[in-house]
């Protein structure tokens, strides 16, 4: 190490947040332009999923917060997009990546939403797991970061607790619904556990991103404490995790589940998970579609500067 | 009461369509910012049309609520204007059928501020700041893009000649537009439209966008005389609750 | 009889929504010929889907008709192919999901035209005659559209490409393909892919096409895990059905 | 009248069909394009109302009937651009024409099907009214017009029982569908009435084309004979014709009606209907996502011809 990553890794020892135009490693800055990007990235195709049940939701009340739910979401990938952006990289260029398959987002989003229950699980699932893996990534290094995960945080535990609603609702509701409810649980408990990454064994680069405080925990123990908070409160629904050898561990203080089914895992990766194509695709469209709008926004700004330009040199 | 309860159903199943199209672009937008733009509209409209709806429903007196009237009515019973029904093209389309609703619309809801029922004059007063940025918003926008680029131009024009017939209904009162005139709960449909249409030409103008000249109006909506656009608007709306019956969500 | 009820639930469910999607085309074709040809297929495969679904209802023995089982089961209840509710796209991509299905289709048709269960072997020889004619009229097509210009052939082949994960899930077989295999009312899904792939890559040869090499399957109609595309669908096609229970039409 | 002019009249006269190598008047042969294109162009811009309820028929069987019926629309269709191309016009102009605006279709089909009843309506009326103009066109003068019409009458006259039959169960039916069975009728009646054109006195052009068998019976007789035929069939089955002045009149042994609102039929004429541009934009639209297609097959065709003369030649 130089000096200058010596002393870069005092700082962070000492829990100093790390502000854009400080000296950082390159390392560090291509990690967290990769981690924030993608994590921005997940927001943006996260929408998409739920905005699948917008138009049929199933009542106004529900509309409104299915709506606001994306909205928020839409919202968050804007501050993530910031945060990267004060990185030196603009977002045209994250937005580049993501097209061409160079940056990812969260595998979650290439399940499909197939009933209105969905919208209960991804909330309760989906954003339950987020916040697993964000609360403590509002204590990391890189100050932007750390201020977006603040922020983020407050509004996905709500929109959790709204998802646990849905659910709550269906699960006390008609038998249709509640096995809705139970169908949503089943298909999205394992991808929802894929979300924290490989188990600790196969993770690479963990090491290196836990010293930068960029990374905070491992996968694995977050899986486990997403496990060990969600199965109580699906039985106090009355649903079943679809887990046959989940299990208290009285020794360990914590369930004992199942791994998911890791080829899937890496099969979605790949690019081949049942949407992944359909959601990278509506991104692409959108973007060429609306490339006439954003070249219109900046030549109306251009001929306004211009004209207050001559109005001014006249 | 029966043309009050109509006058509530133009207005939230206007809101109502309204809000539908605009949520047809989440996720789907030009720009982050016009997701997040559009989704906020379109929950405002969603929330407009759970108080007119749910006035409507207390009017009737018939014990619905707002959702069976969203929910359990086929096309031919709503009342929304054909111009939110139409489909949403591009998102200069989108945003100049947002325009053209978004003048009359605010007007409608000055107006509205001092019916002379006082349930129509809250919601009115409640909802106006809303729109009031809708407004400020759109016409914005549609300067920005009447005189961006020649394609953005172009497809402005395109868009504004291809909603200009869609205009007039918004004006043309008929005998349940006018009793509810007469006692004042509304204003006179007619009324609203010499400030619309100078607001309108002005922002056009200065988007350097050609009024069409044609003054012919499509009408229907507000009798459920509606485009096929409606009908599969309402299959998707309402496939749960029509699938479910009775099921609490 | 479960199995068998799945099975034929398997076979009408992709008639039926295959047929959907074609009828998709009314009036909307690149040419006349066109359009009367895709109505004609879809016109088979409704045909079908009334006999296939007839069966399953006489199979289950609870009651339900083919027009209880089209329009009153929702997604997770349908158990079709997932190639055939992928959107149409252009034509060519259209026509592509028609061969690859067709030439599986005749191949099912007519194994089963052997079947150990009379009704299905009557079902199959009745039909395997329509299906005969899709097959030629698709491989022709594809030919063409392939080896025509160089913009028809980058059409076909980006039809191939994203098509082609879907084709393992027809040679895929669960416990209940093999359950109704085991007493001969159908053959085993996975016999059929020998014939199916040599059928397939001559004729996409011809089309100077080229065969993805991924081996990947997407899966899950069969079990009723299907794609988004699937629901809205269901909306406009059990509309009426779902808002007006118990008419008859 | 030149010689030849005369010996054409008597020909037509006489009943004598005209074969399309045959002499004829320049007149004659415009106004038999003009014709049957835009008989032909009704066929099939007439797809489109009907295609708008195929996704949506309530029962596999009427999904069935409906789509054997657009089938049959563009079948005629098809015969009808065949007839009119004996005449010297392509097929490829007559769309050109279309398209442009130079030609129309019916404007009944610049309504639009709001609900399932007007599958029955539109069989009944809309189709029951094209027969009534085109029974007596099996005997116009040009002998491929009156083959084509002799077989479309035939496909047509099941299509208005077919019709007929949906407004009967309707009729018959819950509340619901009575109620959408009477305003099928109300909302289509006067669109059905102008399609045979303007009133007599009105009418341009009459006088030549009876002369020469293209039209064989004025507007307003044939409208008369559509109202007596369909008023007892409403009455039959409980619907109401929606016209305040309807009354047998026992002198004229007929019935004595309002006329249609003529400004609204000259509204929608000059392009104002309720679905005159999605119905030509919708056509429009397909004929140029369709181009590559119509190219394809023609490149195909011609390498194969290219590759058969080399193999002949060799």
């Amino acid at each position: 190490m130089t000096p200058e990553e010596i002393a870069f890794q005092a700082r962070i020892d000492r829990g100093e947040k790390i502000e854009p135009k400080e000296w950082m490693p390159e390392g560090y800055r291509k990690t967290l332009i990769r981690q924030i990007g993608q994590h921005g990235h997940s927001e943006i195709v996260g929408q998409l999923p739920e905005a699948n049940w917008i138009t049929r939701a199933p009542t106004l009340e529900r509309k409104a917060i299915l709506l606001a739910k994306v909205q928020d979401e839409a919202g968050h990938g804007l501050y993530l997009y910031c945060a990267a952006e004060t990185l030196g990289i603009s977002r045209d260029e994250l937005v580049e990546r993501l097209h061409s398959g160079n940056m990812k987002y969260s595998s979650i989003f290439n399940y499909p939403t197939l009933t209105w229950a969905d919208m209960g699980a991804v909330g309760w699932l989906v954003d339950g797991a987020a916040i697993m893996n964000q609360v403590p990534l509002q204590r990391t290094s890189f100050g932007p970061y750390s201020r977006a995960m603040i922020r983020i945080c407050k509004e996905e535990s709500f929109h959790r607790r709204q998802g646990y609603a849905i659910m709550m609702k269906m699960a006390a509701g008609t038998f249709e619904q509640k096995r809705m409810a139970q169908d949503a649980l089943n298909r999205l408990w394992y991808p929802a556990l894929m979300m924290f990454g490989p188990s600790d064994k196969d993770s690479v680069h963990s090491a290196q991103s836990m010293a930068w405080k960029i990374k905070m925990n491992t996968n694995d123990e977050l899986r486990q404490k997403f496990v060990d908070q969600t199965v109580p409160q699906a039985q106090l629904i009355g649903l079943t995790v679809p887990d046959p050898n989940l299990k208290w561990n009285e020794e360990k203080g914590g369930y004992d589940f199942s791994e998911p089914d890791w080829n899937e895992f890496y099969d979605v990766l790949a690019g081949n998970g049942p949407c992944n194509k359909d959601r990278l695709g509506a991104r692409v469209k959108a973007w060429e579609d609306g490339a006439w709008f954003r070249e219109a926004m900046v030549a109306h700004a251009d001929k306004k500067a211009a004209r207050q330009y001559a109005v001014a040199t006249e | 009461r029966d043309a009050f309860f109509e006058f509530l159903l133009r207005i939230g199943d206007t809101t109502l369509i309204l809000g539908h199209r605009d949520s047809e672009w989440c996720g789907h937008s030009p720009v982050l910012e016009e997701d997040i733009a559009l989704a906020n509209m379109a929950l405002d409209l969603i929330g407009q049309t759970q108080l007119w709806l749910g006035l409507a429903a207390e009017v009737e007196g018939k014990g619905r609520t707002a959702d069976d009237l969203a929910y359990l009515r086929d096309a031919w019973d709503f009342r929304n204007l054909l111009l939110v029904e139409r489909p949403n093209g591009d998102f200069g389309h989108t945003l100049m059928r947002h325009f053209l609703f978004d003048i009359y619309h605010l007007a409608l809801l000055q107006a509205l501020a001092t019916s002379s029922d006082r349930r129509v004059a809250e919601i009115a007063a409640k909802v106006g700041r809303e729109v009031a940025y809708h407004v400020e918003r759109t016409s914005n926008l549609i300067v920005r893009l009447g005189d961006g680029t020649d394609e953005s131009h172009r497809r402005m024009q395109v868009a504004l000649d291809a909603l200009w017939p869609y205009v007039g209904e918004m004006f043309i009162a008929d005998e349940k537009d006018e009793a509810v005139a007469a006692v004042g709960i509304a204003p006179n449909s007619a009324s609203l439209r010499a400030a619309w249409e100078k607001t309108v030409r002005d922002v056009l103008a200065e988007a350097t966008l050609t009024v069409p000249e044609s003054k012919f109006a499509h009408k229907g909506g507000k009798r459920g005389i509606h485009t096929e656009h409606l009908g599969y608007i309402l299959a998707d709306m309402q496939f749960l609750q029509r699938a479910y019956p009775g099921a609490s969500w």
